[in-house]
């Protein structure tokens, strides 16, 4: 039996992902946290000196906080395997891929096995994330001292 | 090792109650921030020498506005709005609009307009409790806020 | 009569004695009532996953020893693998027992090479009392493929839990009353390409039936001669697939085939496709299938663990899985 | 309080783009989380991820494309107001909430948490 023939079999037989539910399920996960998300901006917002602009770094900070119980506790992997990338994409995801590897790695120490370990999965969305910005603002400034676009 | 049981399921029970509360807080805010608003129209609290019409009309002109909120205080003018739900896409072009429309008609004040949530909460406050005092102090905070950046 | 693989111990070399220990998490496994000691704590109270992994491996040692009145000092080799980096929960378990140690690797088919090992040393009239066996312990081995244990991450139906579980076999030379090792066959590597590591069923598939066919051929035997024929780790797929193959290959297997992998939990969909690692295998193959044996519910079996021989650094750099499978055949007479 | 209906419909629908890429395109999570935050990034540059903000505050600020959409924004409002030089110097001066949150938090978990591997 050769490689192709082999992949088709495998692709017969191996259940595929219930492409529909996962959907609606990562609609309602991802949903869901922003609305919590939501409560705790406007929780910020009437009970301290906060705009909605500038809400949004406790509100953020705050979303890390619970990631992190929810992790520490076992439940985040629970939230995530029933809700993919609903649980991924908010930044709970971000802070449960910290919080997760920090978890993981104490046994090696705090300095090798923390320090050094901490990034291991949510390095990549920081490294794209800066240098994105990088590109995207040095190309944006380029186009307006041509005078494409303005600010 | 029983102890040990015994500790781990204590955090078990802790975690259900953890949810329970993080629940009913969710359900507290809900009814705390549904409250303290005022409804729909504009709501105009003048305090100071000029006519509060003109700014009205801007207001109940513009079919975009859900609510306002307006406070003339000296030479301030302070306003906070609601926007309707697909507005809220060009709420910085709204806020433009409106605080040019404002200078024209008020030549003599500062006029600051906005649409953030804070913003429209205050007003809201000051206007219900019909605050005299302190009132430039607080004006001059809802500005402050809104310069703020991060 | 060796050749390309196939081994015939003449001698037939006798399991003697097991041992089985697995973690708590494996009390909800349907072979729960088999394991000999069954920890209340993933770690076995110690401090680290790893620790507890080698206490894991060297408790099973102790227990399959005791169990025919004997110590480490009588042991003439320990034959022992799993799935950490360098196998160092093996080597620390060999460095407490100080017997001497003879490191085996063959991913999650460790169970049946160390058997064969064991077999060939005893066969060769150089060992009396070999420990053949391995151990995985879940959040090491996650660690050590996949992603932190922790960590959020949607697994398909496909994957597979990695088994909380140590299985450990005394091979002495021939004795009455117990399984003997008549037959082995060693496995060709084989990759047909697969990459996905969340479904390594899929990719050993192939591996097990390749080595059922040359098991068969090599010792002209049909497949309808053994009571049973069980596979290590296929889980739900792999052994869905591996039916298909043998299928396929005009082999019929539908009544007597088994996976441990597909039944270590109880086919609990929690669990995915089943258990996997190199402690499920074995944990079946020493508790299960050895005491049913015993009890005279089968007399010929037929072994094939299968292993999946990648590492985190392979399938990243794009590489395929390469996988294999050693079978080994155990009667009772 | 439309605001909350809007936050979670913005916010599911930008979880259901990564499910698609999980599901469709094959994508592992952390290439998907990465072509998120450039999105984010993106579009922030095209001026289309602040008004997506005012419109469903949370359901915008809370999944990671925010994180791209962040530091874009102070690299750019840097840039706006020294030019080139503000490129490089905005690089450095903006930061997000989320990496610091993040860092700190981890820490504090790795104190007191253990892994535990229950199903």
């Amino acid at each position: 039996m050769d490689d192709k023939k082999y992949a088709t079999l495998e692709q017969e037989i191996s259940p595929k992902p219930p492409l529909f539910q996962n959907i609606i399920r990562a609609f309602l996960t991802g949903g869901m946290i922003c609305l919590v998300g939501q409560f705790i901006a406007v929780f910020y917002m009437t009970f301290f000196d906060f705009t909605e602009r500038t809400a949004s770094n406790p509100t953020v900070a705050t979303m890390i906080f619970i990631a992190m119980l929810l992790t520490g506790f076992g439940q985040y992997r629970k939230i995530a395997q029933f809700g993919g990338a609903g649980a991924a994409v908010p930044i709970t995801g971000f802070g449960n891929a910290v919080v997760s590897a920090s978890i993981e790695h104490k046994s090696e120490g705090y300095v090798l096995g923390v320090g050094g370990n901490m990034f291991k999965l949510a390095g990549s969305v920081i490294l794209f994330g800066v240098a994105s910005a990088f590109a995207v603002a040095l190309i944006k400034t380029i186009l307006v001292k041509f005078g494409v676009v303005s600010w | 090792m029983n102890k040990k049981r015994i500790v781990l399921t204590y955090f078990y029970k802790k975690e259900g109650n953890a949810i329970r509360n993080v629940l009913l807080y969710v359900f507290i805010l809900i009814v705390l921030s549904g409250c303290a608003r005022l409804g729909e129209g504009v709501h105009i609290y003048n305090h100071s020498t000029a006519d509060s019409k003109l700014a009205e009309r801007i207001f109940e002109e513009d079919e975009r506005l859900v609510s306002t909120n307006a406070i003339f205080h000296n030479d301030d003018l302070v306003a906070g709005m609601t926007v309707k739900t697909f507005s809220r896409f060009h709420k910085e072009k709204i806020e433009k609009e409106l605080k040019k429309k404002l200078e024209e008609s008020y030549p003599n004040l500062t006029v600051t307009v906005s649409a953030d949530n804070k913003v429209v909460h205050k007003t809201s406050q000051i206007i219900q409790d019909k605050e005299e005092e302190q009132l430039d102090e607080k004006l001059k905070k809802i500005v402050s806020l809104l310069k703020e950046e991060t | 009569m060796v050749k390309k693989g196939i081994m015939t111990f003449q001698t037939t070399p006798s399991i003697a004695s097991t041992g089985v220990t697995a973690g708590p998490l494996e009390r909800k496994s349907p072979f729960n009532e088999q394991f000999d000691k069954v920890y209340e704590d993933e770690r076995s109270d110690l401090t680290t996953n790893e620790q507890g992994h080698a206490k894991m491996i060297e408790d099973a040692s102790m227990i399959a020893l005791s169990k025919i009145d004997a110590t480490p000092s009588d042991a003439d080799y320990l034959l022992i693998g799993d799935l950490v980096n360098q196998m160092t929960p093996s080597n620390f378990c060999a460095s407490s027992l100080q017997i001497p140690y003879l490191g085996m690797f063959a991913a999650c088919a460790t169970s049946v090479s160390s058997l064969l090992m064991g077999a060939l040393l005893t066969e060769s009239n150089l060992s009396t009392c070999a420990l053949a066996g391995a151990g995985s312990q879940h959040n090491a081995i996650e660690r050590q493929f996949r992603y932190p244990v922790e960590y959020g991450s949607q697994k398909p139906k496909t994957a597979q839990w990695t088994a909380t579980a140590a299985g450990i076999a005394v091979v002495t030379p021939f004795k009455a009353g117990v399984p003997k090792i008549t037959k082995g066959t060693v496995g060709r590597v084989i990759d047909l390409g697969t990459t996905d590591p969340l479904n390594m069923g899929a990719a050993m598939a192939p591996a097990a039936m390749d080595t059922l066919q040359r098991h068969l051929k090599g010792h002209r035997t049909k497949e309808s001669d053994y009571d049973l024929i069980m596979t290590g780790d296929l889980g739900e797929t792999g052994f869905t697939i591996f039916k298909e193959l043998a299928t396929r290959q005009e082999l019929d297997i539908s009544s007597n085939a088994r996976d441990a992998g597909e039944e270590f939990y109880g086919k609990d969909p929690k669990f995915l496709a089943g258990a996997s690692g190199a402690g499920c295998s074995s944990a079946v193959y020493f508790s299960y299938v050895y005491n049913e044996m015993m009890k005279g519910t089968y007399n010929k079996v037929l072994l094939i663990a299968t292993g999946s021989l990648l590492s985190p650094l392979s399938y990243q750099q794009g590489e395929t899985i390469p996988c294999i499978a050693h079978a080994v055949e155990l009667t009772m007479k | 309080m439309s605001i909350f209906i809007t936050a979670f419909i913005v916010g599911g629908l930008i979880s259901v783009v990564g499910q698609l890429l999980f599901d469709v395109a094959k994508l592992t999570p952390a290439h998907t989380l990465c072509i998120l935050v450039v999105t984010g990034s993106i579009l922030d540059g095209i001026g289309w991820y602040e008004p997506l903000i005012d419109f469903a505050g949370a359901g915008a600020t809370i999944p990671i494309t925010s994180f791209g959409n962040s530091l874009t924004h102070g690299a750019m409002a840097e840039a706006e107001k020294h030019g080139f030089v503000g490129v490089l110097t905005g690089m450095f001066e903006v930061t997000s909430s989320g990496i610091s949150a993040a860092i700190l938090f981890g820490f504090i978990a790795a104190v007191i948490f253990k892994a535990k591997g229950k199903n």
